[in-house]
């Protein structure tokens, strides 16, 4: 399994790798890169990741999403690299029993990967110049508790 | 000798990816202390520093830690993964 | 744009007619056929609807979920017919701004359809016997406030 | 005459997917009315006309409104749409 990629994401990928008869609520989340940031013309960006810690990051809040949501599949995958508009940045996959738990785990999951995934984005704007958007103080799970 | 890993925002205040840190011989240092040094060779990190996440291989390390300085300290500024909303950071 | 369908529904078909370059946050809800209910295996299902009603109330609920919630896209299907298990009976596709705002509007969407949409399940157990579900008095827009 | 349509499992109870109802002539009928002829023709109905929506066309009418003999009068039983939970009706 793979967890940052600098692949375009595959939704049908994590839905076969989560398919599970037992399940009949399904939520996917998707972040996709925009057109525009705070009135500006974005004509594309880039991601770029600490590896050694981002993969780590997103295998354990899988394993964290699943421990505190009655939910029987979570996959999280974040794209690292150059993307143009209308790409998918990351993806947050969930199955369950209960479609109320799905929600509630997907929102979880990607509520927690922007403050933990170091992850930095570089937006390259329409008028030629380039910025990295500012962020969160990047957290743990000990630090947040 | 300490090796420091810039990323994001950091690269480009640095200006390089990655530097090396004279550090006192025969003496363990803490995170913070690695940041005070680093502080005196570039300035310009100063409005940064007090954001930035440390690192040594997959773990974070907190200022009071001991750095392996067998291994590089990795600077992590505020993330902005997942996706950014409409209006700013919280959304 | 369809509706309802006796054709096995397409989560990309739905990802293309929603695309919009504006919108950073996308949210997918499916629902698909478990193998179990109450206990019982469960080897296959079908969906009977009143069509005649049930294409206008997915196509009002769509603008009604655009106009209640800040989002910029809506998209609605629900199958009818022989489904198999882990086929897809209903897929919500909501695209926005801001995340939460997509998550709210995909799960109103499926709350108020459970409600409001003409269909009637019926299940085909292991043992060979089927049996409809019983279900949730039909509510009108009007009937629910 | 009345066309009455069943949906669901009315069709099951009352063992058709519809059927012709006599109805007084000359007379205008509000579906509960039609709703009670009905009841005196297929009595296993009981226990779900009170859960029954009713539809001409595509839309909803109530009990106190007048049928349009002219078109089905369409029997809706609680509706199973979207997607069953693991435990029962509401999720």
């Amino acid at each position: 399994m793979a967890w940052m990629t600098d692949e375009p994401l595959l939704l049908d990928q994590l839905l076969q790798e989560t398919a599970d008869d037992t399940c009949g609520a399904l939520v996917v989340f998707a972040g996709t890169v925009r057109d525009h940031h705070e009135g500006r013309g974005v004509s594309g960006m880039s991601y770029s990741a600490y590896k050694p810690m981002a993969d780590k990051v997103l295998q354990d809040l899988e394993q964290e999403t699943l421990e505190r949501f009655p939910v029987e599949q979570c996959r999280i995958m974040h794209r690292i690299g150059d993307l143009a508009i209308g790409e998918a940045s990351v993806l947050v996959v969930v199955r369950s029993h209960h479609r109320a738990d799905a929600f509630d785990a997907a929102r979880y999951a990607i509520d927690t990967l922007k403050v933990r995934l170091p992850v930095w984005k570089h937006d390259e704007y329409t008028d030629g110049s380039r910025a990295y958007q500012d962020g969160v103080p990047l957290q743990t799970p000990d630090s947040e508790r | 000798m300490l090796v420091v890993e810039f990323y994001g925002v950091l690269q480009q205040v640095a200006g390089t990816r990655s530097m090396e840190l004279e550090t006192p011989q025969s003496e363990q240092l803490t995170v913070g202390q690695a940041l005070e040094l680093l502080h005196e060779r570039v300035p310009g990190l100063s409005e940064h520093l007090p954001r930035v996440a440390c690192a040594q291989a997959e773990n974070l390390v907190r200022r009071d830690q001991i750095v392996d300085t067998h291994r590089p300290l990795v600077l992590l500024p505020p993330v902005s993964g997942g996706w950014r909303g409409g209006n700013g950071l919280d959304d």
